[in-house]
């Protein structure tokens, strides 16, 4: 890989990281509503998945949404005036925090219902199958979302009708307060594709590089043999479900231990050993980072409510 | 004109549709090589190949989910649900995600898809088999819900359902699909979204659709022998509700019933009743009564089930208790 | 009397239920290790452990539908849904398999079930998690909504409802946790389908429910200051309807409207408002009007998400209109 | 096992048969409404398998469920008062034929929603192991159910509480027109068991005695281990799917094929071989079952319709 690649890789997650950040504190502001799911300490999974995509490849995920968008290269304006609710957002507004999206780039949304958008994916890859053209859809979910009946219509779809999606199990260990073990029949969610034939595999998803190299390896196969392939990801997030969870469930030093596998931190070292830049050469990414963050801050606070007649528009086209 | 069943009607919508455009599929449990269970889409399979006709797995919720996805990626799939009773195994893709993505995401694609789903009672097949629910689909803004009541209106509004980019339930009744009537010869289509005088009528307004509309009929002939002509509004669409042509009606007649299959309570009838009140409050000359199924399950055994589903008998007796 | 929140008034109820008989279980998405998503059921898992406080996978079918087998049984299981947005998940378990079979077997068991599920917008979750769909779960025969409005109420209701033989579906407010009211000091229960005048008055009434009581109690503050006096009556429970305080209101009053924080359409204002016109149409001297919310999915920004949901503005306005 | 025990799975089997014979006739004759979906050509499967139960075991399966009611020890008069709509039926003539049900004989009822009944029998499982007991829940179920999420959600929900659930799916080739194999990413449906770690085994459905010996170990394991098994059976079903299946999916050689398998036939045989009785011994049951099934029609003819009270009884117990 180049290193611009690498440093954008880079300069990707800590973005993720720092937009997060900032959101968390205009949360606790209440100067954004509803709910919101941070993906602080799954960057890498996000990161290294869609790098490894064509442009013309779809993506779609749950409520925890913002790293794939900005990913997806949806500006973090674009991400953060949503937060703020305002018109500029990715969703104008309208779909706050869980519900970004931006289909011209491939981006389609956040979905908030667990599981609920497998089947939805499996019918992109459908549609793409219909037209004939060989894309691939990458569609992520928790381990949670394993679970329920969605994964397996769809994932049983796909096989039979031989449909190219690459679904990614983002395995962060809980499913809000519940550990995969307490809610699943098995902890190796990879293991689940057997009940399908469905080729799988599994990655470290706190390292960036192996879980691009996953990833790609996996598109790979799915655009050629025009099978679906389950990738699970081995992840943690470092906050709590959602703003506002008590983290009655686990040990502060569980989340301990994880943190020191940070995601930015692992791929900060990598990049140092393999001189692809130097620690004046990451500061910099994080200093364009923070005005980037500020500027997407401005922007979201300066732009404009949606309208009240947008209230009643976009329900139908016609 | 020629006068066609309902099946024909249906059968020929969906074969104009997708012979206009390539972009129209259907999917559904035995759309394809059994020929539809209500063999709508017989000779489908043959005509136009496994790509286009797709038998599914029996999953409710990948065959509307996956009809959602490929509707937003620019197909145009017409999901069929073996009878609307299942509509409540994939009841999230219908209510939320069928008719809230777009809105959502603030009206980034176009979402064409069409559900067509047989539901109704009278041939035994016992409570979870036998409901006519409309009602809860039409309560959710973000999807429109049409349900014709003749060929003509089925095959115009269906072909207008397909070309229409937006989601909409279409729902069918299982006992009416050897009802005959006339056709316009070649293409034509019919708005969604505008109830239709179906009989002329000057004492009394019937407002129903679909099944009700075949038993309406029927009492306004035993009624027009009692000497009461009764003045028929067939709603065609249940969301959006058309009421013009229900108020001009009711300003006229000033006396109203409203005929469904469905259960009375949160039914089609309490809102259309509802309206009129709201909307022609000085109109009224006697409370609108409602014909409709009995609060029950329906049961297997026939009699019971009769006695549970509204008869023409209970519509003339409605009719005349308004006219008392 | 002692004044307690709504979310202690459910809490004591489960608690107490779960204390007299050991049939009673919870079991739900969080309910336990977590807490309850809403606290409802903290401490529960501490007092009483993992056999009787159940962690469910995310998996609304399972949920319910174990739920009623465990019913079916004999056990008394109570059953959460994270939200009722998530009932869709499981509708068929709720509308079919809970409400029929009993039915549908002639009555060889009992299916004493409670699902308990928070509903209602007004906090930015967006079109698919701020529903309050209460009017689709009503329209059906065989099981019982309820669907309280004060703490006192939640907890009588809610125990009541525990030890009934038969299904109910029991809903709650996701903004109304922290609202206090009375409750009686010791054991006590409310019967299931009992509406209750909430507040005497004479000028007009207003029938509402849950959310809207909370938002009619303010709006007859605010009448009254006017010199109108709004008779508030609570449905409480939803199916069956309790028509008779309404009706015995409504023939003093003669004007009313019908407060209720979902779609309008289809709601359970037109069923409410039918009913009236149905049995006391000599009473009738204006419209019965409905406030409720708009006929959009809920969006996420603030300002619109509050423009969609009603208002005491709009409760107040909808009662000087009937008084015209 | 014992002659009598042998020669009773005959009769059942014979039972069924005729039976469904004259309820194929009845409905013909357009006596019989709704949906009707005959057992014949399965009847070893129900047959074995509730032999291997002990009584305080639960039976539930679909709607094809004539053969598993009368396996339960419902009459055939009661079956067939049913199927006419009598309330002297199994459930009072509001179930029909889809809805058999004697809970006094743990027999659960015939469910028509595919799939639905199986979060229920996880429920039952649920309910006995609250109460402290060992029972065991076999669930019936067909191949094509196996693609809702209602097998998923209810199989992991098993495993994942250690509920005594015996899932037992007869795979007769086709859900209606649908090949397995055209509608599930697997054709060996105990594969579908691997996702979820649970035990599993195959066994041909068209032998009664490997079916109950198979059905016997199956239910030992539930009961002892507390975890649940999936058995698949193969079979086949020799009529439509229901009455008036038009057929159109399968030849007529391949029904031919798998008819010279018949159940009855082969365990006719094997009864001859092991000299279990002569040939006059099974002409007896023959003429045994027919006199029943007489005594069935004429039993259910004489009985009343129900009440039209009964339309708004049983709704609720209260
Ligand atoms: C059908 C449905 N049930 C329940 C919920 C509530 N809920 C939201 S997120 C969540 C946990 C999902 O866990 P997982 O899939 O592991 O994703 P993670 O949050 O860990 O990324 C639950 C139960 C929901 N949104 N949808
Ligand atoms: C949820 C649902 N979807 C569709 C149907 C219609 N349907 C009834 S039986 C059946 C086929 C089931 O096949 P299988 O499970 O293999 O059982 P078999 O009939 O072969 O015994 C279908 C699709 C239904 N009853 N329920
Ligand atoms: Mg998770
Ligand atoms: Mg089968």
């Amino acid at each position: 890989m180049k290193k611009e690649v690498l440093l954008d890789l880079y300069y990707q997650m800590v973005l993720i990281r720092r937009v997060e950040e900032r959101g968390a504190e205009l949360y606790q502001q209440g100067r954004i509503g509803g709910f919101m799911h941070l993906y602080i300490g799954q960057e890498a999974v996000s990161t290294g998945l869609i790098a490894a995509r064509e442009p013309r490849d779809r993506v779609i995920t749950a409520y925890r949404d913002h790293g794939v968008a900005t990913n997806c290269g949806i500006s973090a304006k674009e991400v953060m005036a949503e937060l703020l609710g305002k018109v500029t957002g990715t969703s104008k507004g309208k779909g706050g925090s869980m519900h970004m999206a931006d289909t011209s780039k491939n981006m389609w949304g956040g979905h908030a219902i667990v599981g609920g958008h497998l089947p939805i994916a499996s019918g992109f890859a459908l549609g793409d199958q219909y037209a004939g053209n060989d894309n691939v859809t990458l569609c992520m979910f928790g381990d949670g979302a394993t679970n329920i009946g969605y994964f397996h219509e769809a994932l049983n779809l796909a096989k039979t009708w031989n449909l190219r999606v690459l679904w990614i199990c983002e395995n962060n260990q809980y499913g809000m307060g519940t550990a995969v073990e307490r809610a699943s029949a098995v902890t190796e969610i990879r293991q689940k594709a057997e009940g399908y034939g469905m080729k799988n595999g599994q990655v470290d998803g706190m390292d960036v590089m192996k879980v691009y190299s996953a990833a790609r390896e996996a598109i790979d196969f799915v655009r050629k043999t025009s099978q679906p392939y389950l990738l699970e990801a081995d992840t943690y997030r470092f906050r709590g479900h959602s703003m506002g969870d008590p983290e009655r469930y686990r040990k502060a030093e569980e989340v301990k231990q994880w943190q020191e596998n940070d995601p930015i931190g692992i791929f900060n070292k990598y990049l140092l050993d393999k001189k692809a830049t130097t620690r004046k050469g990451l500061d910099e990414i994080e200093a364009r980072v923070e005005i980037e963050v500020n500027q997407a801050v401005e922007f979201a606070e300066a732009s404009p409510e949606p309208a009240l007649e947008e209230l009643f528009k976009d329900i139908y086209a016609e | 004109m020629s006068k066609i069943t309902m099946r024909e009607a249906i059968s020929q919508a969906l074969m104009e549709e997708m012979d206009r455009d390539a972009a129209v599929f259907i999917m559904g449990e035995e759309v394809g090589v059994w020929g539809g269970t209500y063999a709508v889409t017989k000779g489908f399979y043959d005509k136009y190949g496994p790509a286009r006709i797709k038998d599914t797995p029996i999953a409710e919720n990948a065959i509307i989910g996956a009809a959602i996805g490929a509707a937003m990626v620019g197909q145009r799939p017409v999901a069929e649900l073996m009878t609307i009773n299942f509509a409540f195994s994939a009841m999230d893709y219908i209510v939320n995600q069928a008719a809230k993505l777009r809105y959502m995401f603030g009206g980034q694609f176009t979402l064409p898809l069409v559900i067509r789903a047989v539901g109704g009672g009278g041939r035994q097949l016992g409570a979870t088999h036998s409901q006519t629910p409309d009602a809860i689909f039409a309560h959710f803004p973000g999807r429109r819900v049409v349900s014709p009541g003749t060929p003509e209106d089925a095959k115009g509004l269906l072909k207008t359902a397909i070309r229409s980019d937006d989601p909409i339930l279409f729902i069918e009744h299982a006992t009416m699909y050897q009802v005959r009537g006339e056709v316009p010869e070649g293409e034509y289509v019919i708005p969604i979204g505008k109830s239709k005088i179906q009989r002329a009528g000057r004492d009394l307004t019937i407002i129903t659709y679909c099944k009700g509309l075949e038993l309406s009929f029927k009492a306004a002939e035993e009624l027009s022998k009692e000497g009461i002509e009764a003045e028929i509004v067939d709603l065609r669409t249940l969301r959006p509700l058309d009421m013009e042509p229900v108020l001009s009606s009711f300003m006229k007649t000033n006396r109203a019933i409203v005929v469904e299959e469905g259960w009375k309570s949160f039914g089609i009838g309490s809102e259309v009743a509802s309206r009129i009140y709201e909307q022609a409050f000085d109109f009224v000359d006697a409370p609108i009564l409602r014909v409709a199924q009995k609060e029950v399950p329906l049961p297997y055994n026939r009699t019971l089930e009769q006695a549970a589903l509204p008869q023409v008998a209970d519509i003339t007796a409605a009719a005349r208790e308004v006219l008392k």
